[in-house]
C-alpha cells in the first residue's frame, strides 16, 4: 500500500485534485483507508480471511483508485517504471490515504516515513502559521502520541490512564474513552507512562493501554468493539507502542524489557481480538517463529534454537527482546519489519553469549508471524542498545542499483542501511559521534566492540557514547522523498556506566546497571540531522538543549516539523535546515507531529505537548536530581530541565491564517 | 564439658554484651577469664550417667552424640555437648530428662522419645520438626543421649 | 650521689653553702610544679616516658584479656564465648592496641626516658612537644579502649583491608575510630621519633662523638627515622580512609578508578618497618643490657650499628610479602623474597654477635639475662619461619593462616617483648630506685617462656594443617581442636607470668630492696646518676672518654661545668664528635601541650562525624598553638622569683 | 606512678560513660525483632477518617538509630530491588525518596505498610516476601535518605559504587510534607 | 638450664600428639593432592630440615654460651681472642648467606614450578560473595555455561584455570590440598592454575578476612575421574526437575511463595535471584551455607528457619514458615538432586 517508491515519487506532487481525496476521505466512502477490504465486504466486523484473495481484492480497488489519480508528474525513483505488481498496488492505495490528507496511523504511511504530501504549507509561508486552537487533554505525563487525523476527527490517546478522545476540527470534544487500566500498571512501565498513539483502520481505533490490553474502540461513537488483555502486568509486561494494522491483524508487542519479560509480537485479529500468533524473541524456534521459511543473512543467525543456545541456563525466559518500536510494512514483500528490544538484564555478565533474537531487527510475515529473515545490530548488547527504532521503508539507489531498502537509524549510532528483501547491512554509518563501537563489519553484519569500554560488574566505565538511549531512541525519523533525506531527532548523549548484580525479582526492575549520562562531545544534548543514506553523511544538522525526544514531519513543503523539550514547536527548512518557524507551547514536546487537511481545505499541523518519557522524567514523575542515576541515569543529564519547562498535555493544532 | 551453671552464666555474659553496657563488657572479659579458669580446674560433668540414661533408651549414649550432630538437630536445637550453632528455632534441650513433655504433645517417656525422634510429624502432624530419616535403634541412641541431659 | 661526689674539685664550688644553695637552685629550676597543675603541665622527659610507658602497659593488659577471651572462644570448635560480632573487635582491638599503644609507644618511651640519660643530657630536645605527644597517645588510648568496651571497638582487623574497612561494609563509626586512633598514634609516634634524632644528634654528652654513642641510643635513632617515613605513609593511608567514609572520596573504591590494592601497598609499606621499630629499640636494649650481664662490652659495635641502619633501609624494601597472594607478578615477588631473605643477614649478625658476647663474656644469670636468652632463641625460631614465608610457593599456602600468627608473635614477643620485659627488670631500678624481686623475675620469665610455646608452637601445625586466621569458630570435623585447647592452655600460663611481673612491680614499689645508682655494673651513663635520678638529671653532664662511658671512665674525668643554675640550660653539641656548641635555655613547663592536645582531639574526633570537625578542631587547636607560642617576658622575672 | 594512674583511670571511665550511648548505634541485631512475626502483624490499617491515613502501631520501628541496620537496610534496598524503582533515591519508575514529599507518610509505620502492603499505584506489596525484620531495615535506611530523624552519624556510607549522588553524610535534613490524596485519587 | 629447651621440645611433643591422633585432613597443606600443593610440600619440608638444625644449633649455643663462662673468671678482652671471634662470626655470617642463597634460589624454582599447567585447561570463574562462593563453569557454547555454588567439581588430572573474582570485599580462595592461596579483590580478576592428581573432596576456605562471617565461608573442591564430571555437569546443566509428590509441590509452592524467591535461583522455576546461591541441584550438594552445615534435611531445615542462629550476621534473614510449610520445603530442597 505505501510502497515507498511510490511516495517517493507521488507525495510531492499535487496532481491529483482535491475534490476528490475528499471524497474518497469521506466517512461513508470508507475504501480510501489502507484497508480497503472491509468497505467492499459491506463494513461491519471482517472476518480474518486468506491473505492472497484480500490482497486481491485490495488491489483490485487500490489500482482503480490509482487510475483514477493519475500518474504522477515527477518521476524520481526507477521502482517506478516497473509495472506494478497486486502488492504495489495496494501499496498504492496507502499513498492515496496519505496525500488525501488524512493521517490514520502515526507512522503516517506503512512504510513509516511520517512524510505528508501536503504543501499548502511551505518554506515561504511558514512563518504565518497561527495556532488555530488547543485542547487540554488533563494528563499530565509525557505526551508521545501522534495525533491523528480521520474524517474530521481528530484522535489523540493520552499517557496512563490511556484516555482516547476524539476531537473535531473546530476544537470541540466529541466523545471520550476510558479503558481504566489498573493503576498498578504505573509501577511497571519503565520510563514514564507513555502511549505512543492509536491507529485507525476500517471505522475503528486500535490501541493499546498501560496494563497490556489492546482495545478497540468504535470511531464513529467511541464505544468499545473489544478488549484483550495481551500481557501480564505482574510479570512487568506493560504495552505503550501504538499497533499497526496490516492485513486485519492488530500487530502489538510489549514493553518490560527493564523487567525480566520475555519479548513478544503478537497478532491480534482486527475483528475479534483473538491472537492469531505470537512470535516470541527468545526461547526455541517454534516460540520465535522461525521455520523453514526462515534465510537469515549472516551465518551467526543461522542455526537450531539459537533463541536458546545463545543464552545462559534459564536466562532467556527472562531475557527481554521486547518489540515497541514503530512496525513497519512493505506490502510488495508482505513482510513485516519489527525491531527487537535489548536483552535483560542490562549487565550483560548475567547473559553471556549473543542473546538471540534480541536487539535486532525481524522481518514477518504477518499473516502466519513466520520470520523471513533476522539482523542483530547489537549481538551481546552491552548498553541497552534497544533494536526497535523504526525501519522506514524506502527504495534507494545504490551504487548504480535500485535497492530495496531498510533505513534504520540505531541506538548505537550508526545508520544502518540494509537490504529488506534479505537483511544485508549495505552500509552502516555513525550518525553521530560515537566510541563504544568502532564500525560495522559488513561481512561478518557485526558491530566491532571497543573493548576499553567494555563494562563489567563493579567498574565504572567511563563516557561510553552514546549512552543507554542511544543515539537515537523512539523518536521517529522521517523521510522526505523530495529532499531524499532522513530528518531524524536524536540525541547526543553519552554515559558512565557501572554494572551491578542483577537480581530477578519477578515485576520489579531487573537492570543491573548504574548509569550517570551526560552531554556529549559540543555539550549539546539534542540533535536533528537530515541524513543522506546515499552519500552517506548529513545534508545538514541542527544541535539542540534538549535531546530532540519528539519525532519528526516532512511535507512535500519542504518543511520538517519537530519539537523540542523545552516547548519549541520547531519548523525548519528541509534542504538547508533554516529555521523557518517556531512556537512556544506550555510544555515540553515529546509527541509526534502530524498533519493533515480538514474538510475545509486548509492544511493543519497538530502536536502534543507535555514533557515526560525516559528523558522528560525529571519533570513528569519529579524526580529528585541530587541523585543522579534516577531515571536509568538520565536525570545526571536532564537536571537542568525544570527550569525551562514544566508539566503539560495539551493538544496543539495550527493552520495558515 | 562445662556445667549447666556455667553455660547459664555464660549465656547471661552473652546477654550482657547483647545488651551492649559497656562496662559490663569489660566486666564479662573478665566473666570469661574466670570462667575459663574454672573449666580447666576441672569442674564436674554436666550430665548425668550415661549407662543409666542408655539403658533407660535401650540406646548408646555417645553413638547418640555423633547422630545428633550427623543429623543436624543442632541446626535447630541447642544440644548441651554437642557442639553446634546458637539457634533457637526448637527448644533447648538442655535439661530435657527432666521435663514432662515431648514437644508439648507426648508425655516424657523413652518409647515416646524415641518414636518422636523416628518421626514427629507422625506423633503430632502440626510440628514443624521434620521426618529426618533417623530409624528407630539411633532413635534409640539419641534417646540415649538426651536423657543424660538433666 | 655517690658519683656526684667524684666530680671533680674544681667543678665545686669553692664554698660549700654555696655549692648547697646552688643546687638546691638547680634543682627548683628543674622540678615540675607541685600538685596536678605540676603534674599536668610537666615537661620533664622522665615523667612523661614514666606517663607512656604506664598508659601502654595498661593497653598490653587490656588486649592481652581481649587475646584470652578469643583464645576461650577458640579453645573448643562452635564455641559460643564470642559471637563473629564481638570476636572481630577483639581481635582488631587486641591487635590494634598491641601494635599502635604498646609497642610502638612503649618502645619510644623508654627512648625518651634513656636517651637522654644515656647521652648524658637533662631533657629531650622539644620538652613541650613532648608533653603534646604523650597527650595524643592518652587520647588515643582512651578512644580506643572507649570505643571498645562502647561496641564501637573497630572490627576490620589492625590491616583494615578496605573495601571491608570502607564506608559500604563497615557501617557506623567502628572503623573511624580505629583510622583516627591511627593517626593520634602517628601524631604521638613522629613527635617521638623527632624528640629522639635531635636529642640523640645534638645533645649528648661532650666527648661522645658518632662511634661511642651506646647502641641503644643508635637503635633507637634508626626507628625515629624508620618512624619519620613508615609513619607518614600510615597517616597518609588512614587519611584516605577516612576520607572515603567521610566526604565520598574514592581512593580505594575499585568501581570510581580507586583502587583496593593501593591500601596495602601503602599500609604494608608502613606496616613492614613497623615490626621493625618494633624490633630495632627491643636489639637496642639487649645490646644495653648484656655489658652488664656478661661484663664484657658487646662484641661487635660497629657491625651492630651498621645492621641496625642496614635493617632501616632493607625494612622498607619487603612489604610485597605481605601481598604475595594478591598475585604480584612472579619477577617482582621474586624481588621481595630476595630481599625479604637478605633482611636475614643483618639480623643474623647481631644475633651472632650477641652470642659471640656472650660466649667470650662472663654470663650473669640474672632475670633480663634470662629473657635475653629466651629472646635469642625465640627470635631465631620467629626469623626462621619469617624466611620461611618469605618464600612465594610457602607463602601462599601459609599466608593468613595460624602460621603466620605463630610467626608474628615469636618475633613480636620472642623479639621485642622478651627484651621489653628484660628492661623492665634492667632499668626499674633506675626509675624507681628499686630492685625487682629475682624469685618472682625467675618465675616470670620462665612461665613467660613456657606459656609463649606452648601457645604459639602448636599454632605452626594449625596453620599446616589448614586453619586460617581472623576465625571466630572452626567445624570440630577438622580436627584442630586439641591444638587449638593447647594454645589457649598456653596463652593462660602466659597471662600468669605477666600477673607474677605486675605482682613483682607492686612488691618492689612497697618494699623492694633500694637499688643503688648502679646495681648491675653497666657501662652507660644513665647510671651515672642516682636512682631515680633528679629532675636535672646529671649536677654536672659527664665528659665521655670511650665507647663504654662508665667503664673507661677515668677517676680524673672532666665534667661540663658552667651551665646556669638559675636557668634551664642545656648543653649542645655538635653532630659527628660531640663538641659543645651553645647554651640552650629550655622551655618552662605549660599547660599549653595539654590544650593543644585537646584541641586535636576535638579535630579529629569530630572529623569522624563531620568535615566540619577541621574547621572547629583547627580552632581549638590554634587556641592551643597560640597560647604555646605567646611570648612570655615574665619568665626571667619568674624564674628568679623561684630561685 | 600512683597518681598519674589515678587520673588516667579517672579520665577512662569517663569517657566509657560518654561513650555507652554509642553501644546502641552500633549494635547489631542479626535476628528478627521479633524473631518470627507474621507479616502484617506489626502495623494496621485504621477504618476510614478524614485526613491523612494514620496507621494503627502494634511495634515500633527498632532500628532508627542504628548505623548496622540502616546500612543493612542500604544493601537490602538494592538487594531487594527497590533501586529498580526508586533509584538510589532519586526516583525512577516509582517516587523519589530523598525528598521532602511523602505521599503515603514519613512515619516509620507508614512507610512499613507501604512496603509491606503496597500502594496502589504501582508499588508492589512485598509482605510475606521481605521478612518483618527486613522491612524495618529498609524502613530505617529509606528515613535516612532524607534524613528522618535520623542521627547523622548512623546513616549509611556511600556504596563502593558509581558516585551516583552526594555523600549522604552531607544531605541537609528535609522536612516532609505530606500529600493528602494519593495521585490515584486525582487521576480521572 | 638445660630447661627452656626442654620447655620447647615439649611444646612441640605436645603439639605433634594431637596432630598425629587426627585423621581429618581434608584441608591439611600437609597432604597434597594435586602438583603444585606436593611442590610447595617439598619446599616446606626442605624448609623445615633447613631451619630445624640452625634453631636447634641457636639453641644450643645459647644455652652453652650462658652455662659455660658462669663460674670462669673474667675473659679479658685481648684483641687475639676478638680477632679470633671475629673470625667465627665473620665465617658464621658468611654461611648463612650461603644458606640464604641456596633457600632462595629453591624458592624461586618453587616459584617457577607453580605457574602454569600444561594442557587445555577447564575454565571456571570463581566470584567471592560475602560468605559464599559462586562458581561458573564456562563454555563457548553459551546454554552450556553453568553457575552453581560452594562446590567446585573436577576431573581429574585435567588442569583447571581458575578465575577469580570478588563482588563486595576482598576474599582469597585457598584448597590446602591443591594449591596456595590467591586472593579475590574486587577491581581486580586473578587467575590460578589447579590440578588435582587423584580423586577426592577437598576442602578449602576463604582466608582473607571477609567480615562477620569469614569463619563460615568454605567451599568443597571435588575432584572426579572425566566420565563421572562430564556425568555431573550433564546433570547440573538440566533444569530442576518438576516435583512429583504432594509434599514437593507444596515445598516449591512454599518458596515461590516466601522470601526465598527474593534471593535465589532454581532453574525451571520463575525465579532469578542471585544475591544468593544458585539453588537448582542443592540437594546433590555436600554442604549448606558455604561448608558450614553438612547437607541433611535436620540441617537444612534449621538453617532455612534461623540462620542467624547457625551464621551469626550472614545475610540471609530468618525465615517465618508455617511448620507444614517447612517440612514441605525441606522435601522439596531436598529432591533437587
Amino acid at each position: 500500500m505505501d510502497d515507498p517508491r511510490r511516495t517517493a515519487a507521488d507525495l510531492g506532487t499535487d496532481h491529483c485534485r482535491r475534490p476528490e481525496r475528499e471524497t474518497v476521505a469521506h466517512p461513508t466512502n470508507q475504501p480510501v483507508n489502507n484497508q480497503a477490504a472491509p468497505s467492499i465486504d459491506g463494513g461491519g466486523p471482517r472476518p480474518s480471511r486468506g491473505a492472497a484473495s484480500k490482497l486481491l481484492r485490495a488491489g483490485v480497488l487500490a489500482a482503480a483508485l490509482l487510475a483514477a489519480c493519475g500518474r504522477p508528474a515527477r518521476e524520481r525513483a526507477s521502482g517506478d517504471t516497473k509495472p506494478p505488481s497486486p502488492s504495489g498496488l495496494v501499496a498504492s492505495n496507502g499513498r492515496a490515504v496519505a496525500t488525501d490528507g488524512q493521517w490514520v496511523r502515526p507512522t503516517g504511511d506503512y512504510a513509516g516515513t511520517r512524510f505528508s504530501g501536503l504543501d499548502q504549507i511551505n518554506a515561504s509561508n511558514v512563518r504565518g502559521l497561527r495556532l488555530a486552537w488547543t485542547f487540554s487533554t488533563g494528563v499530565l505525563r509525557g505526551q508521545e502520541a501522534a495525533p491523528l487525523y480521520v474524517d474530521g476527527t481528530i484522535y489523540v490517546v493520552t499517557p496512563f490512564p490511556n484516555l482516547l478522545y476524539a476531537i473535531g476540527l473546530d476544537g470541540t470534544l466529541k466523545w471520550t474513552y476510558r479503558p481504566q487500566p489498573m493503576t498498578a500498571a504505573q509501577g511497571v512501565a519503565c520510563c514514564d507512562v507513555v502511549n505512543r498513539g492509536v491507529v485507525y483502520d476500517a471505522g475503528r481505533l486500535f490501541y493499546n493501554t498501560l496494563d497490556a490490553q489492546t482495545v478497540a474502540v468504535d470511531a464513529a461513537t467511541g464505544r468499545e468493539v473489544w478488549r484483550a488483555r495481551v500481557g501480564d502486568i505482574n510479570i512487568g509486561e506493560t504495552v505503550t507502542m501504538a499497533p499497526l494494522v496490516v492485513r486485519g491483524k492488530v500487530i502489538v508487542g510489549n514493553s518490560g524489557g527493564e523487567m525480566g519479560v520475555r519479548g513478544w509480537l503478537t497478532a491480534l485479529d482486527e475483528a475479534t481480538g483473538k491472537v492469531a500468533w505470537r512470535a516470541y524473541a527468545t526461547g526455541p524456534d517454534a516460540d520465535v517463529l522461525i521455520g523453514p521459511g526462515f534465510h537469515p543473512f549472516y551465518p551467526q543467525d543461522r542455526g537450531r534454537d539459537l533463541g536458546v543456545k545463545t543464552w545462559p541456563g534459564d536466562a532467556w525466559k527472562i531475557g527481554g527482546g521486547t518489540a515497541w518500536g514503530f512496525l513497519t510494512y512493505d506490502p510488495e514483500l508482505n513482510l513485516l519489519f519489527a525491531g527487537v528490544a535489548n536483552p535483560g538484564p542490562w549487565n550483560a555478565e548475567a547473559r553471556p553469549g549473543d542473546n538471540k533474537w534480541t536487539a535486532g531487527v525481524f522481518a514477518r510475515n504477518p499473516d502466519d508471524g513466520q520470520a523471513a529473515w533476522y539482523y542483530q545490530y547489537n549481538p551481546h548488547d552491552l548498553w541497552d542498545y534497544d533494536g526497535i527504532n523504526e525501519n522506514v521503508v524506502v527504495d534507494l539507489t545504490l551504487g548504480g542499483r535500485a535497492r530495496k531498502t531498510l533505513l534504520h537509524p540505531d541506538r548505537n549510532g550508526y545508520l544502518y542501511v540494509m537490504d529488506r528483501t534479505s537483511g544485508e547491512v549495505i552500509s552502516a554509518t555513525p550518525f553521530v559521534h560515537l566510541n563504544s563501537t568502532l564500525g560495522v563489519d559488513l561481512r561478518t553484519g557485526r558491530p566491532t566492540e571497543n573493548q576499553a569500554l567494555h563494562p563489567s560488574t563493579g567498574k565504572v566505565v567511563r563516557g561510553i557514547c552514546p549512552a543507554a538511549p542511544g543515539a537515537k531512541d523512539w523518536q521517529p525519523s522521517s523521510w522526505s522523498p523530495r529532499t531524499q533525506l532522513l530528518y531524524i531527532p536524536h540525541q547526543n548523549l553519552c554515559m558512565d556506566y557501572e554494572g551491578v548484580e542483577a537480581n530477578y525479582i519477578a515485576g520489579t526492575p531487573y537492570v543491573g546497571a548504574n548509569v550517570k549520562m551526560f552531554a556529549g562531545p559540543g555539550g549539546y544534548r539534542g540533535l536533528f540531522t537530515a541524513w543522506d543514506p546515499v552519500k552517506r553523511r548529513p545534508a545538514w544538522q541542527l544541535t539542540e538543549r534538549f535531546p530532540v525526544w519528539s519525532g519528526a514531519l516532512a511535507t512535500a513543503g519542504d518543511v520538517v516539523f519537530y519539537g523540542t523539550m523545552d516547548g519549541f514547536f520547531k519548523a525548519v527548512d528541509a534542504r538547508t535546515g533554516r529555521l523557518l518557524w517556531q512556537f512556544k507551547t506550555g510544555s515540553g514536546i515529546i509527541s509526534q507531529p502530524t498533519t493533515f487537511r480538514g474538510p475545509d481545505g486548509r492544511q493543519y499541523v497538530a502536536v502534543l505537548d507535555g514533557v515526560g518519557g525516559w528523558s522528560g522524567a525529571i519533570v513528569a514523575a519529579g524526580l529528585d536530581a541530587r541523585d543522579s542515576s534516577s531515571a536509568l541515569g538520565m536525570i545526571n543529564a536532564m537536571k537542568d530541565l525544570p527550569q525551562y519547562t514544566t508539566k503539560g498535555g495539551s493538544l496543539y493544532v495550527f493552520a495558515l491564517p | 564439658m562445662r556445667s549447666g551453671a556455667e553455660c547459664r552464666l555464660e549465656r547471661e555474659a552473652l546477654d550482657r554484651e547483647r545488651v551492649g553496657g559497656g562496662i559490663l563488657r569489660l566486666a564479662t572479659a573478665g566473666a570469661r577469664v574466670l570462667l575459663v579458669a574454672a573449666a580447666f580446674a576441672g569442674c564436674a560433668p554436666g550430665r548425668g550417667d550415661a549407662a543409666q540414661a542408655g539403658a533407660l533408651a535401650q540406646g548408646n549414649a555417645d553413638r547418640g552424640a555423633r547422630l545428633i550432630r550427623s543429623y543436624g538437630c543442632t541446626a535447630c536445637h541447642t544440644v548441651p555437648g554437642v557442639s553446634g550453632g546458637e539457634t533457637t528455632v526448637g527448644p533447648p534441650l538442655a535439661g530435657i530428662a527432666g521435663r514432662a513433655y515431648i514437644a508439648g504433645v507426648l508425655p516424657n517417656t523413652p518409647d515416646n522419645m524415641v518414636d518422636w525422634i523416628h518421626n514427629p510429624p507422625a506423633q503430632d502432624s502440626k510440628t514443624a520438626m521434620p521426618y529426618l530419616g533417623v530409624s528407630k535403634a539411633e532413635a534409640r541412641d539419641i534417646a540415649a543421649y538426651l536423657y543424660t541431659l538433666h | 650521689m655517690k658519683r656526684e661526689a667524684e666530680v671533680p674539685r674544681s667543678a665545686l664550688h669553692a664554698d660549700p653553702a654555696e655549692d648547697a644553695r646552688d643546687l638546691r637552685r638547680l634543682e627548683r629550676t628543674w622540678s615540675p610544679e607541685r600538685g596536678l597543675w605540676g603534674w599536668l603541665t610537666s615537661v620533664d622527659h622522665k615523667s612523661i616516658a614514666r606517663r607512656y610507658v604506664a598508659t601502654a602497659l595498661v593497653s598490653f593488659v587490656l588486649a592481652g584479656i581481649n587475646a584470652l577471651v578469643m583464645r576461650v572462644q577458640l579453645a573448643r570448635p562452635e564455641s559460643h564465648v564470642l559471637g563473629p560480632d564481638a570476636y572481630n573487635q577483639y581481635f582488631t582491638t587486641h591487635g590494634t592496641a598491641m601494635m599502635f599503644l604498646f609497642a610502638v609507644p612503649i618502645m619510644e618511651a623508654v627512648g625518651i626516658y634513656f636517651v637522654p640519660l644515656m647521652v648524658g643530657t637533662r631533657n629531650v630536645a622539644f620538652p613541650r612537644l613532648n608533653a603534646l605527644g604523650y597527650w595524643t597517645f592518652l587520647v588515643a588510648t582512651i578512644f580506643l579502649w572507649a570505643s571498645f568496651y562502647a561496641n564501637v571497638g573497630p572490627d576490620a582487623g589492625w590491616t583494615a583491608y578496605v573495601p571491608l574497612s570502607g564506608p559500604q561494609f563497615s557501617p557506623g563509626k567502628r572503623v573511624d575510630t580505629w583510622a583516627q586512633m591511627i593517626t593520634f598514634t602517628e601524631v604521638s609516634a613522629l613527635i617521638g621519633a623527632v624528640e629522639i634524632i635531635t636529642t640523640a644528634f645534638k645533645q649528648r654528652a661532650p666527648g661522645m662523638s658518632l662511634n661511642r654513642i651506646p647502641l641503644f641510643v643508635w637503635a633507637e635513632v634508626v626507628t625515629a627515622f624508620m618512624i619519620l617515613f613508615a609513619m607518614s605513609t600510615i597517616a597518609t593511608a588512614s587519611m584516605m580512609l577516612a576520607m572515603d567514609r567521610l566526604i565520598g572520596t574514592h581512593f580505594f573504591n575499585p568501581a570510581e578508578g580507586g583502587d583496593a590494592l593501593l591500601w596495602q601497598h601503602l599500609f604494608w609499606f608502613f606496616g613492614h618497618p613497623e615490626v621493625y621499630i618494633i624490633f630495632i629499640p627491643a636489639t637496642g636494649m639487649v645490646s644495653a643490657m648484656l655489658p652488664a650481664f656478661t661484663r664484657r662490652p658487646v662484641f661487635g659495635y660497629t657491625a651492630i650499628v651498621l645492621s641496625l641502619i642496614g635493617t632501616g633501609f632493607i625494612g622498607f624494601g619487603l612489604w610485597v610479602h605481605h601481598m604475595f597472594a594478591t598475585a604480584v607478578p612472579w619477577l617482582g615477588s621474586s624481588f621481595f623474597t630476595a630481599s625479604s631473605v637478605m633482611i636475614a643477614v643483618p639480623s643474623g649478625i647481631q644475633v651472632l654477635c650477641w652470642i659471640a658476647t656472650v660466649w667470650d663474656g662472663r654470663p650473669r644469670l640474672a632475670t633480663p639475662m634470662l629473657f635475653i636468652l629466651g629472646f635469642l632463641v625465640l627470635f631465631v625460631i620467629g626469623g626462621l619461619t619469617g624466611v620461611m614465608i618469605a618464600s612465594v610457593p610457602f607463602d601462599l599456602q601459609m599466608h593468613d593462616t595460624f602460621f603466620v600468627v605463630a610467626h608474628f608473635h615469636y618475633v613480636l614477643i620472642g623479639g621485642a617483648v622478651f627484651p621489653l620485659f628484660g628492661a623492665f627488670y634492667y632499668w626499674f631500678p633506675k626509675v624507681t630506685g628499686r630492685m625487682l624481686g629475682e624469685r618472682l623475675g625467675k618465675w616470670n620469665f620462665w612461665l613467660f617462656f613456657a606459656g609463649m610455646n606452648v601457645t604459639f608452637f602448636p599454632m605452626h601445625f594449625l596453620g599446616l594443617l589448614g586453619m586460617p586466621r581472623r576465625v571466630y569458630t572452626y567445624s570440630p570435623d577438622l580436627g584442630w581442636g586439641p591444638l587449638n585447647m593447647t594454645a589457649t592452655v598456653g596463652a593462660f600460663v602466659i597471662a600468669l607470668s605477666v600477673l607474677v611481673f605486675f605482682a613483682n612491680v607492686a612488691r618492689s614499689l612497697a618494699r623492694g630492696a633500694p637499688a643503688g645508682d648502679d646495681p648491675w655494673g653497666a657501662d652507660s651513663l644513665e647510671w651515672a646518676t642516682a636512682s631515680p635520678p633528679p629532675p636535672y638529671n646529671f649536677r654536672y653532664p659527664p665528659v665521655v672518654q670511650g665507647r663504654a662511658a662508665l667503664w673507661s671512665r677515668t677517676p680524673d674525668a672532666p665534667v661540663v661545668t658552667g651551665l646556669r643554675t638559675d636557668k634551664p640550660e642545656i648543653l649542645m653539641t655538635t653532630l659527628l664528635d660531640a663538641e659543645p656548641e651553645s647554651r640552650h635555655v629550655h622551655p618552662q613547663p605549660t599547660i599549653w601541650p595539654l590544650v593543644t592536645a585537646i584541641g586535636l582531639s576535638v579535630l579529629l574526633l569530630s572529623l569522624i562525624y563531620t568535615p566540619w570537625g577541621l574547621i572547629w578542631g583547627a580552632a581549638a587547636v590554634s587556641i592551643g598553638l597560640i597560647g604555646w607560642g605567646w611570648p612570655d617576658h615574665h619568665r626571667g622575672a619568674r624564674l628568679e622569683e623561684r630561685g | 606512678m600512683t597518681r598519674p594512674i589515678r587520673v588516667l583511670a579517672l579520665a577512662l571511665s569517663t569517657a566509657v560513660l560518654a561513650t555507652t550511648s554509642a553501644c546502641k548505634r552500633e549494635t547489631r541485631e542479626f535476628r528478627g525483632y521479633p524473631p518470627s512475626a507474621n507479616p502484617g502483624s506489626v502495623v494496621q490499617d485504621v477504618p476510614l477518617a478524614p485526613g491523612p491515613r494514620q496507621p494503627e502501631v502494634t511495634a515500633r520501628s527498632p532500628y532508627e538509630h542504628n548505623a548496622y541496620a540502616v546500612s543493612e537496610g542500604k544493601r537490602l534496598f538494592g538487594w531487594y530491588n527497590c533501586s529498580g524503582c526508586h533509584s538510589h533515591g532519586g526516583g525512577g519508575m516509582g517516587p523519589p525518596l530523598m525528598d521532602d514529599e511523602w505521599i503515603y507518610g514519613s512515619q516509620p509505620e507508614n512507610i512499613f505498610e507501604t512496603i509491606a502492603e503496597g500502594r496502589p499505584n504501582g508499588m508492589p506489596a512485598f509482605g510475606g516476601r521481605i521478612g518483618n525484620d527486613d522491612i524495618w531495615k529498609l524502613v530505617a535506611y529509606v528515613r535516612s535518605l532524607s534524613a528522618l530523624d535520623v542521627p547523622q552519624d548512623v546513616r549509611g556510607g556511600r556504596d563502593d559504587h558509581m558516585q551516583y549522588k552526594q555523600p549522604e553524610q552531607e544531605e541537609n535534613p528535609t522536612r516532609p510534607k505530606r500529600s493528602t490524596l494519593p495521585p490515584a485519587a486525582t487521576q480521572p | 638450664m638445660t630447661l627452656p629447651l626442654r620447655a620447647r621440645r615439649w611444646a612441640a611433643a605436645a603439639a605433634l600428639l594431637p596432630l598425629a591422633a587426627c585423621d581429618q585432613r581434608v584441608q591439611s597443606a600437609l597432604d597434597p593432592a594435586g602438583p603444585q600443593a606436593e611442590r610447595i610440600r617439598r619446599l616446606m619440608v626442605m624448609s623445615i630440615w633447613i631451619a630445624a638444625p640452625i634453631a636447634v644449633a641457636v639453641t644450643a649455643a645459647v644455652v652453652w654460651a650462658a652455662l659455660r663462662g658462669r663460674d670462669s673468671a673474667h675473659v679479658p678482652e685481648t684483641p687475639r681472642a676478638d680477632r679470633r671471634m671475629a673470625a667465627t662470626v665473620a665465617g658464621l655470617v658468611a654461611a648463612t648467606v650461603v644458606v640464604l642463597f641456596v633457600w632462595m634460589i629453591s624458592d624461586f624454582s618453587a616459584i617457577r614450578s607453580l605457574s602454569k599447567l600444561d594442557g587445555r585447561p577447564l575454565a571456571v570463574t570463581l566470584v567471592g560473595h560475602q560468605w559464599w562462593w559462586e562458581v561458573q563453569y564456562h563454555d563457548s557454547v553459551a546454554s552450556h555455561q553453568l553457575t552453581t555454588a560452594n562446590e567446585i567439581h573436577i576431573p581429574v588430572g585435567r588442569p583447571v584455570l581458575v578465575t577469580l573474582e570478588s563482588r563486595d570485599v576482598i576474599h582469597s580462595f585457598w584448597v590446602p590440598r591443591l594449591h596456595g592461596k590467591r586472593d579475590l579483590i574486587p577491581g581486580y580478576t586473578n587467575r590460578i592454575w589447579l590440578r588435582a592428581d587423584k580423586p577426592g573432596a577437598f576442602r578449602g576456605q576463604c582466608a582473607e578476612f571477609c567480615g562477620q562471617q569469614h569463619a563460615n565461608m568454605a567451599l568443597w573442591v571435588i575432584a572426579e575421574p572425566q566420565a563421572r564430571f562430564d556425568a555431573w555437569y550433564r546433570a547440573q546443566l538440566q533444569p530442576a526437575a518438576a516435583p512429583a509428590d504432594s509434599t514437593r509441590i507444596a515445598g516449591q509452592k512454599a518458596f515461590l511463595g516466601n522470601s526465598c524467591v527474593m534471593c535465589h535461583t532454581i532453574r525451571g522455576t520463575p525465579t532469578g535471584g542471585r544475591n544468593g546461591p544458585d539453588l537448582t541441584h542443592l540437594g546433590g550438594r555436600r554442604t549448606l551455607a558455604a561448608g558450614t552445615l553438612p547437607n541433611t534435611p535436620g540441617h537444612l531445615g534449621g538453617w532455612v528457619v534461623d540462620p542467624q542462629g547457625i551464621k551469626p550476621g550472614t545475610t540471609m534473614p530468618p525465615n517465618n514458615l508455617r511448620p507444614d510449610e517447612l517440612r514441605a520445603l525441606i522435601a522439596y530442597l531436598e529432591g533437587l538432586k
